[in-house]
């Protein structure tokens, strides 16, 4: 930790050397290459985006008391909790990846990432099942309040993991081509950092949607 | 020409604008202050040949002291604010004995409920519903606490009489509470102030400010006057009374009437 | 460019922590899920469960962002960045809850 | 990720001489920043000509109520019968003038067009972070402009709702009889949001981990600080903006019930939403302001900032007071009295770093030498008339005042004095400022300072008067003040700042044309017209692709003027120093 704080105020501290710097590649001010602060701040933006939602959802039903629907007699928890584990399964197979792109292990590289776009795409595929038998059920966004905040939070939720699965995929074609060889993994983690962040949203939408 | 406050109407009038002119005495000095130290500069340090500017980078002592002045300036007025703000809203500090009123917006109308003779603003399933309703007009007794319920049909109204300095929304969905107390007698108006419409401008009522007698003898005229009321009116007691719920047909009476 | 940027700081950065135990990590989570839904189907009391749940989820998302986000292992300045937003959100939420007059 | 990878010139040597990039790639699709900067420029302006006008047709209205507009006959007649402006155009005129003057004319005049251009100049970096996500946020910025612009046009008419929206009004037809333009309304807010998403990551990126070799934080100008800290406020902020909207967006089309109380929804949970954002837009609309100034007024005075480290802290301290403070919006909405002790009492405690940024900027005048050229004019306008529009706003800040003074025209003479006599004027100086450097030329001085003169005059003779408007308790967004028999003898008032709005209004041609003028036939500005110590202006007018030849290093702060001893009254910040060998570190 200490060694790695050395080399970063080395490399890109305040008072960087000319030579450091020209390329804009190393890191800089806080020691962190510009995608990953970029996607970091992009992500403090998404906290906020999601506290409008849940915040709201959470206003609505324990803040202005409204009466509140059985949601386990609405929703499948236990396909839910199922979807849930693949979503999980689908962040340890991206962290897997990363790893393999540091060592710059390309076979490895490429399976997780396969993985990952799987089982994204195997949790969307599943959500919008769910969202039909929903529907078919007379359980729509028009609903009262359970409806409008279920399909809203969940719904932007799923939109996120689609553009997920949907940047992963391209990642994952970039990857077969060769365009992370040799170390260059910060596009892997650049965009693992937004599947993780799906995926904590979701930790955080199963806890409070569907099992409290 | 009048070209400022209206009139002050009520018991709250006084304490608003006494906040409002020592702000603007406060706000009044330190622009007189700052403009003119801004003005005093531009002629004084103008550029002139030859001029050069001094090289101050700042001055500790000097910004302590001006970020603490505004500070204690400030937190004061919020202070002198707090306890004012507190007897006008909190809902501690009603006065007990109010006479209760029911107001409901709608776009673009005050329906105003009084209670009937039996004092009492009834809620709506109430059999003996005694209250009748007003559209637009709101008629007080001078010197009178009112505890008045606000509320809305449609969207966010604001229930503003200049003359007493009091505003609230009203918003539907909740049920808002509002006290006054009307000192001068007088016609004055009722406004919106929260865009509800393109009506919104024409969403006007009048409060009517009467003495106790005045006031009685309206609620006779309405046929809505109690025992007590028919007294302070000048008529005998009985027989207004009696005769009160056979004229009461003539008004609107409960919520939703209109 | 995008060799220019990569090629420097691979090494340092990257070879600086050990690789965590995704796998054990990943059991972690796994085992917190299914204690979730046994809270749930437990019979606990409504506050209790509430509770326990919340507990349950932070405890999940912590496990996410320190390990697989590696929030661990980097500088405490994107700490920084990454906890700014959430004193306000927490504030807009409960100035809210406290917002309605009971 | 390939977005940064794709554009940005390693050390802008290889770009600076010859730039052979199409027409298209380097006028309309660009990622120069320096491009987008101007492309912001013209765009915002264009939207500011149509806030104007729409603020033309309610002056008119407000000053001589139910009569013909001049050319109003033009307009259909189920808008405007006869050329009279009809109650619901009215509404949708105040929507609109508060929609396009805010997201669409100050905010991207401010933030769109100087963080663009200013912030890689300044801190000595070839250009943005992500000069492809720079171009994106350009172009859904001008898309939700026209999104906004043509549902004026759309059946049922624009959005009704006031700026605001306050639900229920905005969130159902039935209220406003507008069905399109409302949810038009909505998604042109949302890929706003997206827009300022966008810019926003770009200029905190940029800022970080860009800035030249010795380009430490404390050196930063302010005006990058300020636009710096207005990316934070924006990164925080606007998304909240964005999911209320989009749940707003809902209530409209899909039946869902969050603001409509018929099934449990709350209109104070929009109230709430919006203000949390509402508020710190106020300061994204004058963080940039406070920074542009900053650096005008110290080069127009010569002198260094006055305490340039507290006008940083102050800056941070009102950005983050700035979010919780957002209930002074809510005093009298109904929200729990005792919740809004607490916003009053925090709402009070954020004057004090504006007034020790105004004290600042009085003391950095002070024994300078000030040079009265139309920026450091304009710049000192923005003070004056910031302190006039700071100090009415502690009349809002205690509860009991602004229970009579809300919604009234004390609060539109307010946020006029914050946004135009101060956002306005820091961007007309900023705009006289740095015109030599966007586009090699110098607007003229003396149609400048006419521009400045009338501009100034008109402007306070029609916002002023509002106070006493507002005193007299007249509302805001009223049709026709003259249905109150109270409000009947301020008509004059009204008139006469309906002649002064017309006049403000035609004043901006000034300024229009000789923005023409000097384009089409200006005279080539010197390399430094102002004798600047910014890193911005040690390269050409207009700097090539790539800005800098090589990355500068950076020696000194950014306000070394007048330094005892140097030969010049400046000293670019690039400028080796003599004595000491090694840059501070």
């Amino acid at each position: 930790m200490t060694a790695r704080a050395e080399a970063v105020r080395a490399a890109g501290g305040e008072g960087t050397a000319p030579a450091a710097h020209a390329a804009s590649g190393p890191p800089g001010g806080v020691g962190i290459y510009t995608q990953k602060l970029g996607m970091w701040v992009f992500l403090a933006s998404e906290v906020m985006f999601f506290t409008a939602l849940i915040g709201s959802y959470i206003i609505l039903r324990w803040g202005a008391g409204n009466p509140w629907p059985d949601t386990r007699a609405v929703l499948n928890i236990p396909t839910t909790a199922v979807n849930t584990f693949i979503l999980i399964c689908s962040s340890v197979s991206m962290v897997k990846a990363y790893a393999a792109a540091v060592r710059d292990d390309q076979k490895h590289l490429k399976r997780w990432l396969l993985t990952t776009v799987v089982g994204g795409a195997i949790f969307v595929g599943v959500q919008v099942r769910e969202y039909i038998k929903l529907v078919h059920h007379g359980f729509l966004p028009s609903s009262g309040l359970f409806g409008a905040t279920f399909y809203t939070m969940t719904g932007f939720h799923g939109f996120h993991v689609t553009c997920g699965v949907i940047s992963m995929a391209w990642v994952t074609i970039r990857a077969f081509r060769g365009k992370y060889k040799g170390g260059n993994y910060h596009g892997i983690e650049t965009i693992g950092l937004y599947w993780h962040f799906v995926d904590l949203v979701w930790i955080i939408l199963f806890t409070i949607v569907y099992l409290v | 020409m009048h070209w400022w406050f209206p009139a002050d109407a009520s018991s709250i009038g006084g304490k608003v604008d006494a906040l409002f002119y020592a702000i603007l005495y406060i706000t009044g000095a330190v622009f007189v202050l700052t403009e003119a130290t801004l003005l005093i500069f531009i002629v004084k340090y103008r550029h002139r040949q030859g001029r050069k500017a001094a090289y101050v980078e700042g001055s500790k002592k000097a910004e302590i002291i001006w970020t603490a002045i505004p500070a204690v300036i400030l937190v004061t007025l919020a202070l002198v604010s707090l306890p004012v703000w507190a007897k006008i809203k909190y809902y501690s500090h009603f006065p007990r004995d109010a006479s209760p009123l029911a107001i409901e917006a709608k776009q673009y109308q005050w329906n105003v409920t009084y209670p009937g003779p039996d004092g009492k603003i009834s809620s709506g399933n109430d059999s003996d519903d005694d209250d009748f309703m007003k559209v637009d007009s709101l008629y007080l007794v001078v010197n009178q606490n009112y505890v008045v319920d606000l509320t809305s049909r449609d969207v966010v109204h604001s229930f503003f009489v200049p003359a007493f300095r009091i505003k609230q929304d009203l918003v539907p969905g909740m049920d808002i509470k509002l006290w006054m107390r009307p000192t001068k007698t007088g016609r004055f108006e009722i406004a919106c102030a929260e865009l509800c419409g393109l009506g919104h401008y024409r969403m006007r009522g009048l409060v009517f400010v009467q003495t106790p007698r005045e006031h009685a003898e309206w609620l006779v005229g309405q046929g809505e006057a109690s025992a007590a009321d028919s007294v302070t009116a000048g008529l005998k007691p009985a027989p207004a009374a009696a005769a009160a719920p056979a004229a009461r047909g003539a008004t609107s009476r409960g919520k939703g009437a209109s | 460019m995008e060799r220019a940027m990569t090629a420097a700081p691979a090494g340092p950065e990257a070879a600086e922590h050990k690789a965590p135990n995704y796998v054990a990590v990943w059991a972690a989570l796994a085992v917190l899920t299914m204690v979730e839904l046994a809270v749930v189907y437990m019979g606990l009391p409504r506050h209790v469960m509430i509770l326990a749940l919340v507990f349950l989820a932070l405890w999940k998302a912590m496990l996410v962002a320190l390990y697989f986000m590696h929030l661990r292992f980097e500088p405490k300045r994107l700490l920084y960045v990454v906890l700014a937003p959430l004193p306000l959100a927490l504030i807009l939420v409960i100035a809210v809850m406290h917002g309605f007059r009971k | 990720m390939t977005a940064s990878a794709t554009a940005a010139p390693r050390g802008g040597a290889p770009h600076a001489g010859h730039d052979d990039r199409s027409f298209i790639r380097k006028y309309i699709a660009s990622t120069d920043h320096k491009i987008i900067g101007i492309q912001f420029l013209f765009v915002s302006l264009f939207f500011l000509l149509v806030g104007g006008l729409l603020a033309m047709g309610i002056r008119w209205q407000l000053g001589f109520p139910g009569q013909p507009m001049p050319l109003g006959g033009w307009l259909p007649s189920g808008v405007a019968p006869g050329g009279v402006v009809a109650p619901k155009m009215y509404i949708s005129l105040v929507t609109m003038h508060g929609t396009f003057m805010i997201f669409f004319a100050v905010m991207p005049l401010l933030v769109g067009v100087f963080a663009n251009y200013l912030i890689p100049l300044k801190i000595g970096a070839p250009d943005m972070a992500f000069p492809r996500l720079n171009m994106w946020s350009f172009w859904v910025f001008v898309l939700s402009g026209l999104v906004m612009l043509s549902s004026l046009f759309v059946l049922g008419g624009p959005a009704a709702a006031g700026w605001t929206a306050y639900a229920p009004l905005s969130a159902t037809p039935d209220y406003t009889g507008v069905h399109l333009g409302q949810q038009l309304w909505c998604v042109s807010i949302v890929l706003f949001g997206l827009s300022s998403l966008l810019g926003s990551v770009n200029y905190i990126t940029t800022v970080v981990n860009m800035r030249a070799p010795g380009m430490t934080w404390f050196r930063l100008p302010l005006s990058v600080w300020a636009l710096f800290i207005t990316a934070i406020l924006a990164i925080l902020a606007v998304p909240v903006l964005a999911g209320a909207v989009i749940m707003l967006l809902f209530d409209q089309t899909i039946g869902t019930h969050f603001y409509l109380p018929a099934a449990g929804g709350q209109p104070m949970m929009w109230q709430h939403l919006f203000w949390f954002f509402g508020h710190p837009e106020v300061y994204i609309l004058i963080l940039p302001a406070f920074g542009i100034v900053s650096d005008v007024i110290a080069n127009g005075s010569r002198k260094p900032i006055f305490g340039y480290a507290s006008m940083v802290y102050a800056m941070i301290s009102i950005a983050f007071l700035g979010f919780i403070v957002w209930g002074h919006h809510m005093f009298i909405s109904g929200m729990n009295p005792t919740l809004a002790s607490y916003f009053m009492v925090s709402t009070i405690v954020i004057a004090v770093p504006s007034a020790v940024k105004v004290f600042n900027w009085l003391a950095t005048m002070w024994r300078g030498d000030l040079h009265f050229t139309t920026p450091m004019l304009c710049a000192i306008a923005f003070v004056s008339m910031f302190i006039i529009g700071g100090l009415s706003g502690i009349f809002m800040a205690s509860t009991p005042v602004d229970m009579y003074i809300h919604g009234t025209y004390f609060i539109v003479a307010h946020i006029h004095y914050v946004l135009f006599g101060g956002s306005l004027f820091a961007v007309f100086a900023g705009i006289y400022f740095w015109f030599p450097k966007m586009f090699g030329k110098q607007l003229d001085e003396r149609w400048g300072k006419v521009h400045f003169a009338l501009t100034f005059i008109f402007y306070n003779l029609t916002f002023f008067p509002m106070h006493i408007l507002g005193v007299a308790g007249e509302m805001r967004r009223i049709y026709d003040p003259t249905a109150y028999a109270y409000l009947r003898p301020l008509q004059p008032i009204n008139v006469f700042i309906t002649i002064n709005a017309f006049l403000l209004f035609l004043s901006q041609f000034v300024f229009a044309g000789n923005v023409v003028r000097t384009l089409w036939k200006g005279r080539k500005a010197p390399l430094n017209p102002w004798r600047d110590n910014g890193l911005e202006w040690t390269t050409p007018s207009p700097p090539p692709h790539g800005n800098f030849a090589t990355i500068p290093t950076v020696y000194h702060g950014p306000y070394e003027y007048s330094v005892p001893g140097a030969a010049e009254d400046y000293t670019p910040v690039n400028q080796p120093p003599a004595a000491v060998p090694e840059p501070a570190r």
